[in-house]
């Protein structure tokens, strides 16, 4: 029932800032909602770390370890994001780029945005998964394109028509999962209920499900932001407004990274797990070196940060590759830091945009001379970014590179490496550029308001705290990874 | 009691950190000197228990890092780091509280440099692979933050961080991967289960495992050719951060090699210490070359450091290579000698960068064509400056010397053996011992020389004035330590023997002996540094009587004369005549021209009236680092073309975004179906 | 129904599907290629309504008139109305001319027959063996969208896609829950409503008809 | 007692035999070039001289300037009392290290060096830097020949080495030796500012090396600095001639045993030092930039001296 309350709450949020005008306690409606939310993630995740799952509706929904951590996840980011949502919208205003309708539709769609990416993860049918996480394309796509820009608009159609050929991908890919299912022999009740799919998951069609496997992989894939599929990413990334930028880079990509660890362990059961594991290191390489050729030569810094996107999310599907309990511990481990240092950085450069005016890597110079706060902001969330301690990054890396080299993936480890030197290179080279140097003579250092600063800051301590302790997170990683590995 | 100081060290260390971050300018650098010496003072109290007796510190818990826990264990050898370590930060850290006034007080300095040292003191405590490269990481974050305290003001240290941050980070991954390997094969992450299962593993793994790990440490010691950062990096840091990079950091890289090469793989093939030495021999060779070439101060100690590096490396490989053809005795000398010209190194490399950042500081130069006589205007980091200068140049009776004497020893008693390669590589390393001691020799003549001799060259020298007195003090206090330590080497002598004794199979506690003199049972070699000293001393006390009795009472007119010198004929000597350190350095470049591959270039502009008559000369001349110019420029442009290229991939067609998901289905499809 | 009877009308429904997915590929003219989109609609429901008389399956019946009034006429006509607010009428020069296409989607066809054995040997049903012709019109829709220029024929592409999964899953599964069936449907149509909007924003707001002309976002 | 005594002597006798070396050398080159010379005993009389005169500094110096000729002299005067020049059996003996010889010696030159620098003139530079980059070019050559011989004696101690010379005289015949001392003869005349490689008597300034350095000097310092030059000549081929031909030398303790070292040693290095005048004679200075190849030949001839060491045994 919690989890039917999880999804109702940030709902009828939604419906409550439809109802009303935009005002700015309706802002902090919403980010009370997203308050609520986390904290239910954390007493999901106290009910069932050490106990079976709890399910609702006859299984539709349905809460274990990993859900309950994904919920965290989008609870976290997700308070953060439409916390800084009410200064992103009351600045639009302000400067007459929005009015205060589009500013209503904003927050619903936020609260929309956040219920469906909740509702696909707490599903407990991967059907209800696929349709949520199509809704969130949906949703989403408005949001790209809110600022109605043409650079805006693009984007969104980019997106919405590379998403969807994928997710319909994924669609065929659950079919032929169900298909195998219902072949899998007499006296099976056959549902697309994931805990039934599990159960029948050493009887599936082994042809069948490599396909499916294939498919789901490519199509959820779009989702996740993984090479070859991954070419809306920067696109969308950089045109979104900074709050829903975050939202997408640092809880979307990877609530479709979950749907997949979901379909993993289904398809390990039938196939075993070489399958699989050359599905994803190929794909998390082809990723990796996508994203370290694209960041080379990158001009534009919010785009730079969507292609840091693709480079984790390759990470994780090498992480999952290697899929023994240390590497998903770890791949989760990944996803919440991931998400917590990509928020930060994508609201920080919502505010880099703001006073520069500008998105472009050579446009913007000094800022740690200029804007101490918001620059030291920026370079702490590009060293977390960066895999660097204490920030979580470096041992989720660490323990997924353990993991791969453990079950013999130490080639890819090595070759994961190199390319991840090389976006270290050229991630260093931009954020030189940006952060360093002289302050213009007469100029004086400008205060970021603390509304921005505070937050973010408390994120990166956050993202530094879990880096550095291990309680309590640490059961619930383990707890969360067996649940989907056997 | 373990737990006491380990915990007392990474607490005093991390809230040393918080208040150099967190308090105001005025009270933050002291409050953070005055934490990290706890810090340091811990360390050093149980890394002296842990060389005094057979115990070792050892503290585990899960509380921390995730998925991992921490492992902290003090053996002896980590216990040698631990003390050299201490003792260059305190008198780093002294020095600072005088130098914080010319820039380094800032928050992220004053933050940054506790966690630097901490995170140096705590490294070799470090029993897993999780814990010891976190705080290989951090140590490295730490250091790149002192790097860019300049950022603001200069082009060079943003580029010398990034350098930095890259090489190390390269670097980094490589000792990761090593390490992963190891902990992979042997199914536990700390180094006691590596240790009882490195043994076992396959030939190829053990040596993939030691490449990557020479390469990775390597590069943290400034080998070439991994050194391109360090030149940069260490020139470009401010004063006490240079000292502790150069005097402590570096020392980590040695400690990486020998943790993995010694202690976790417990020793290996031939090969394996030949490419140390090779790494060595070239290392202190073109360290040596580029030192006496270089013109730049901190550069010119920077490349010393990696010409230092390359000997403890030589003496390292020497060691693994007798012990790998069964000659224990004098495995144990090699490493002894290793270990003792690394904490003399770090003594007087120490004070050395420590003297250099007073001199930047006072002249707000590093040139040494812009600089002299300062050995007149700053007389102790002038004396600091000299003695450690004649200290790498390994001259008695100063620290270098000793270390130097010991690894020939080691190299001229391993000398006599069957095996070809060991002959061949210990010639090899006599060579460039030999080689690299002259041009040592010579650039460190023209470092003290050209910069504190003679007069000004430039109005900042002129008028330099002395440093604080802490910064006096911090410098002077490592410059004492030379001396001691060129005088009575075996205080320290028994510590480096347990160490070495633990690193490796070979039993090193009894490779010397003796307190007045130097013994090495077994061999007829002895050395007394003191006697030496002595002798020389009361030389020199003859010598100047005698030339004091010389002067008669009953001349009228003083015992010495200050007078003009003499100027060919010419009645005015300006300080431009003189020998600058480009000049000095021109013959030997000139002899090395074929290595250096200087670029020169002359700029003859005429008058416009008549073609005979010459406006001005322009001379260029740099010696810029020829490994950078031919391999690394020429990859990063290469890097950097394809990264245009690729740019082609995402060129906004929404057709071929398409175009790559239906050649990923059809693939799929053909491939899997 | 017998079986020749459903058989063969199932052949012919899902025939039908498959040479309208052609159709759109031949033709150049966006209205006839839109109608083309809505006689597969009806096609597909079809195919639904025969496999739900066959089995009896209230549902599916139900299902299938759902298909036919959405995919037949409601989505057609959302796609029309683009045509109606922007000038474009016909797709003038793809990426690839209409032969190649042509020969491209036979061969498309020809690798879905190829892939989809081991899908086809599971099911082994009379419906079973159309299985390849629903990945073919996936197929081929998903390759007229990557050699389309005209937004519309995107559009229609995408639904080529997702009527070729439609048939595959009628065909394989006869149909997924309904629940997870409803959600899609919902979903598709509303894509199409946000492709719509999109389309005629991106016409009235700053005069794109090609989507040569979205190539402002790159590196 | 005996053994300061030993020590006082051998430091007396070099400090003598060294200017008296210096007068003979002049004067064979005299008498060859068809001059009469002055006499031998001509640089003691313009020692005394030069200490009696006032003592000269260059404004700008500090006290490195002062400490150079101290410590030049200081050193030689250190390694002559523990050397076994005439006995194989000097003070500290067991300390009288080859390698720590050599580098206190060096010592002496890089205060020299430091002290040219010191004077702030362009000839200290030059001379200076002139002579570190022979000092450089040396020391590969010096310490390998070290090796190479103390490789045959499986020790770099002194006194042993002289020893081995005399208890196994094959030793000394063998090639590593001969080859190792051949480059230690072209170390000493390099060190020494010998023809071929720097013109002792010169005083134009594109030539000189050693003699710019110690341009500023005047008094008792020049006095020091002539002193210790000459006596770390006569204590180097001291040494020379005792590996080459160690016999004569007093192997076991008594006062006539050293005396007869002491007349033996005296002896060998007159010999030596007149052929070098001799040699001289007929050479001239080689250029500045021509010396690597002398000294890469010293080397070589080493190195060769080394592995010959090695494969020998």
């Amino acid at each position: 029932m919690l989890a039917f309350v999880l999804l109702l709450v940030p709902a009828a949020t939604g419906c409550v800032a439809a109802a009303l005008e935009w005002r700015r306690w309706v802002g902090w409606l919403c980010t009370a909602s997203l308050g609520f939310v986390l904290v239910t993630g954390v007493v999901l995740a106290t009910l069932v770390v050490h106990r079976p799952a709890l399910s609702a509706f006859s299984g539709v929904l349905r809460v274990d370890a990993l859900s309950a951590f994904m919920v965290i996840v989008i609870g976290a980011i997700g308070l953060l994001a439409v916390c800084q949502s009410v200064r992103y919208l009351e600045r639009e205003i302000a400067s007459g780029r929005t009015s205060t309708r589009r500013a209503t539709l904003y927050a619903v769609l936020v609260q929309g945005f956040i219920t469906a990416m909740l509702l696909a993860v707490v599903a407990g049918n991967v059907g209800v998964m696929w349709v949520a996480v199509e809704a969130t394309t949906i949703i989403t796509t408005f949001l790209v394109g809110y600022r109605r820009t043409r650079g805006a608009l693009e984007a969104s159609w980019k997106y919405v028509i590379i998403c969807s050929v994928g997710i319909a991908l994924a669609f065929l890919g659950t079919v032929l999962v169900y298909l195998a299912a219902l072949h899998a022999g007499p006296g099976t009740h056959v549902s697309l209920q994931w805990t039934s799919l599990m159960s029948v998951s050493h009887h599936l069609d082994p042809g069948v499900m490599r396909l499916a496997l294939a498919l789901l992989v490519l199509g959820y894939g779009t989702k996740v932001g993984l090479a070859p599929m991954h070419s809306w990413l920067p696109d969308a990334h950089s045109q979104a407004p900074a709050p829903v930028s975050a939202l997408m880079s640092g809880v979307l990509l990877t609530v479709a990274f979950y749907v997949l660890l979901r379909f993993k362990a289904v398809a390990d059961g039938a196939l075993g797990v070489g399958f699989s594991q050359m599905l994803f290191v190929t794909v998390g390489l082809l990723s990796l070196a996508v994203a370290a050729s694209l960041l080379l030569s990158q001009r534009d810094y919010k785009r730079m940060l969507a292609y840091h996107s693709v480079e984790h999310m390759g990470l994780i599907a090498l992480g999952a590759a290697a899929g023994t309990p240390l590497a998903i511990a770890a791949v989760l481990l990944h996803v919440l830091g991931h998400g917590l240092a990509k928020a930060v950085l994508f609201l920080a450069s919502g505010e880099i945009l703001l006073v520069e005016g500008t998105t472009e890597i050579d446009q913007v110079k000094a800022l740690l001379a200029r804007r101490p706060v918001l620059g030291g902001i920026f370079a702490f969330g590009l060293v977390a970014l960066l895999g660097l301690p204490p920030f979580s990054l470096f041992f989720s890396e660490l323990n997924m590179l353990r993991a791969e080299v453990h079950v013999g993936l130490g080639w890819v480890a090595a070759v994961s490496l190199v390319l991840m030197a090389v976006i270290f290179g050229s991630v260093m080279s931009h954020g030189r550029h940006m952060l360093f140097g002289a302050r213009p003579d007469g100029e004086l250092a400008h205060q970021s308001p603390s509304i921005v600063t505070v937050p973010l800051i408390g994120a990166l301590v956050g993202c530094g705290a879990i880096g550095v302790l291990a309680w309590p997170l640490d059961t619930l990683l383990r707890a969360a990874a067996m649940v989907v590995v056997k | 009691m373990n737990e006491v100081y380990v915990v007392t060290i990474g607490m005093a260390g991390l809230l040393a950190a918080i208040l150099g971050g967190a308090l105001p300018a005025s009270s933050r650098v002291v409050a953070a000197v005055a934490l990290t010496w706890v810090s340091c003072g811990a360390a050093m109290a149980a890394a002296v228990s842990v060389l005094s007796s057979d115990h070792v510190i050892s503290l585990s818990t899960t509380a921390i890092l995730p998925l991992t826990g921490v492992t902290l264990v003090l053996n002896q050898l980590g216990a040698l780091f631990v003390i050299t370590i201490s003792v260059v930060a305190l008198a780093s850290t002294l020095y600072w509280l005088g130098y914080a006034s010319h820039g380094l007080a800032t928050r992220s300095a004053s933050s940054a440099m506790p966690l630097f040292v901490t995170s140096m003191l705590l490294v070799p405590f470090a029993a897993s692979v999780a814990t010891f490269l976190v705080l290989w990481e951090m140590m490295a974050l730490a250091s790149l933050v002192l790097v860019l305290t300049d950022q603001s003001r200069r082009e060079a240290a943003r580029s010398a961080a990034q350098w930095y941050a890259v090489m190390t980070h390269a670097g980094a991954a490589a000792i990761l991967l090593a390490l992963v390997l190891l902990s992979a094969h042997a199914g536990g992450q700390t180094f006691a289960d590596i240790e009882t299962h490195a043994r076992h593993l396959s030939g190829a793994v053990r040596g993939t495992v030691f490449v990557l790990a020479l390469l990775g440490f390597g590069s943290k010691a400034g080998a070439v050719p991994l050194h391109v950062w360090l030149p940069k990096a260490h020139a470009e840091a401010p004063g006490p951060a240079s000292a502790l990079m150069s005097g402590a950091m570096v020392n980590l890289g040695i400690y990486g090699i020998i943790l993995v090469g010694n202690e976790l793989l417990g020793g290996g093939p031939v090969w394996w210490w030949i490419l140390i030495s090779l790494f060595g021999v070239v290392s202190a060779i073109y360290g040596a070359l580029y030192a006496a070439t270089s013109s730049d101060l901190k550069r010119l100690l920077a490349y010393s450091t990696t010409d230092n590096m390359g000997l403890v490396l030589i003496a390292l490989g020497a060691s693994g290579l007798f012990a790998a053809v069964g000659r224990p005795t004098t495995a144990a000398i090699a490493m002894v000698a290793a270990l003792l010209l690394l904490v003399n190194h770090s003594v007087f490399k120490g004070a050395l960068f420590l003297a250099a950042g007073a001199v930047q500081v006072a002249t707000g130069t590093r040139d040494l064509d812009r600089l002299g006589g300062l050995m007149r205007r700053m007389p102790v980091t002038g004396v600091v400056f000299f003695i450690g200068a004649l200290s790498v140049a390994a001259l008695p009776p100063f620290n270098g010397f000793v270390g130097e004497w010991l690894l020939f020893q080691g190299l001229l008693h391993g000398l006599p053996t069957t095996n070809t390669s060991v002959v061949i590589s210990v010639a090899v390393a006599v060579a460039a011992l030999a080689l690299t001691g002259g041009l040592t020799v010579a650039a460190f003549v023209k470092a003290t020389g050209i910069g504190f001799l003679g007069r000004g060259r430039s109005v900042e020298a002129t008028e330099a004035h002395e440093a604080a007195i802490t910064m006096r003090l911090g410098a002077a206090a490592l410059a004492a330590l030379c001396v001691v330590l060129g005088l009575i080497p075996m205080l320290v002598l028994p510590a480096i023997e347990r160490a070495a004794a633990s690193a490796g199979r070979v039993n090193a506690t009894s490779a010397t002996r003796g307190w007045i003199s130097l013994h090495l049972p077994g061999l007829r070699g002895v050395l007394a540094p003191s006697l030496l000293a002595g002798g020389l001393a009361i030389a020199v006390l003859v010598v100047i009587v005698l030339r004091r009795s010389t002067h008669r009472r009953r001349h009228a007119w003083p015992a010495i004369n200050s007078v003009e010198p003499w100027g060919s004929g010419r009645k005015l000597q300006t300080a431009r005549m003189q020998y600058t350190a480009t000049s000095f350095a021109e013959p030997l470049q000139r002899v090395f021209d074929d290595v250096i591959r200087p670029s020169r270039d002359l700029d003859v502009s005429h008058l416009v009236e008549s073609r005979y008559y010459i406006e001005r000369i322009a001379y260029h001349t740099s010696n810029d680092d020829v490994i950078e110019r031919q391999f690394y420029r020429p990859f990063i442009a290469g890097v950097r073309w394809w990264g245009e290229r690729a740019r082609w991939l995402q060129n906004g067609s929404v057709h071929r975004y398409l175009a790559y998901g239906f050649v990923a289905l059809v693939i799929v499809l053909v491939v899997v179906a | 129904m017998n079986g020749a009877t459903y058989s063969s009308l199932l052949e012919i429904a899902a025939g039908l599907v498959i040479l309208c997915a052609f159709v759109t590929l031949w033709r150049r003219s966006l209205l006839a290629i839109v109608r083309a989109l809505a006689v597969q609609g009806i096609a597909l429901g079809v195919v639904a309504l025969v496999l739900g008389l066959h089995r009896r399956d209230v549902v599916l019946i139900v299902v299938g008139c759902l298909v036919v009034v959405a995919k037949g006429f409601a989505i057609p006509t959302l796609v029309r109305r683009v045509l109606a607010n922007a000038p474009m009428s016909r797709e003038t020069s793809p990426l690839v001319n209409v032969p190649s296409s042509l020969v491209g989607a036979g061969a498309l066809t020809f690798l879905a027959y190829g892939t989809t054995r081991p899908v086809v040997a599971l099911v082994s049903t009379s419906a079973g063996r159309l299985i390849p012709l629903g990945v073919a019109t996936l197929l081929i829709g998903f390759f007229s969208m990557v050699v389309r220029r005209k937004a519309v024929s995107q559009i229609v592409g995408l639904l080529l896609v997702d009527n070729g999964i439609a048939l595959v899953a009628f065909l394989a599964t006869a149909g997924v829950p309904l629940l997870v069936e409803l959600g899609a449907s919902l979903d598709v149509l509303l894509v199409v409503v946000v492709l719509r909007v999109l389309a005629v924003q991106l016409w009235s707001k700053f005069a794109v008809l090609d989507l040569d002309q979205l190539q402002e976002l790159h590196d | 007692m005996s053994q300061v005594l030993v020590a006082i002597s051998q430091v007396a006798a070099v400090c003598v035999g060294g200017p008296l070396l210096l007068g003979l050398m002049r004067k064979v080159r005299s008498r060859l070039e068809g001059r009469v010379g002055a006499p031998i005993y001509q640089p003691l009389l313009d020692l005394r001289k030069l200490f009696a005169k006032q003592r000269m500094r260059p404004r700008d110096s500090s006290w490195v300037f002062g400490a150079g000729p101290v410590v030049l002299v200081a050193t030689v005067v250190a390694v002559t009392a523990v050397s076994p020049l005439a006995t194989t059996n000097p003070p500290l003996g067991q300390s009288s290290d080859f390698f720590a010889v050599v580098f206190v010696l060096l010592l002496g030159s890089v205060l020299l060096a430091l002290s040219a620098l010191d004077t702030g003139t362009a000839f200290g530079g030059m001379g200076s830097s002139r002579s570190m980059t022979i000092g450089a070019l040396c020391e590969p050559a010096l310490l390998v020949a070290i090796l190479a011989m103390a490789i045959a004696a499986r020790t770099s101690n002194l006194p042993a080495l002289v020893r081995v010379g005399l208890n196994h005289p094959t030793v000394i015949a063998s090639p590593a030796r001969i080859l190792a001392l051949a480059s230690f003869l072209v170390v000493i005349l390099a060190e020494s500012g010998r023809l071929p490689i720097d013109n002792p008597s010169t005083h134009l300034e594109l030539t000189m090396i050693h003699e710019a350095m110690v341009l500023e000097y005047a008094g008792a310092d020049l006095g020091l600095i002539i002193l210790g030059e000459s006596m770390r000549l006569v204590f180097l081929l001291g040494l020379f001639v005792n590996l080459l031909v160690p016999w004569g030398v007093a192997d076991r303790p008594g006062a006539l045993y050293f005396a007869v070292g002491l007349l033996a040693l005296v002896a060998k290095v007159a010999v030596v030092g007149v052929t070098i005048a001799v040699f001289e004679v007929f050479t001239a200075k080689m250029r500045l930039f021509r010396l690597p190849e002398l000294l890469a030949g010293g080397f070589v001839l080493a190195l060769l001296g080394a592995v010959t060491a090695v494969v020998a045994r």
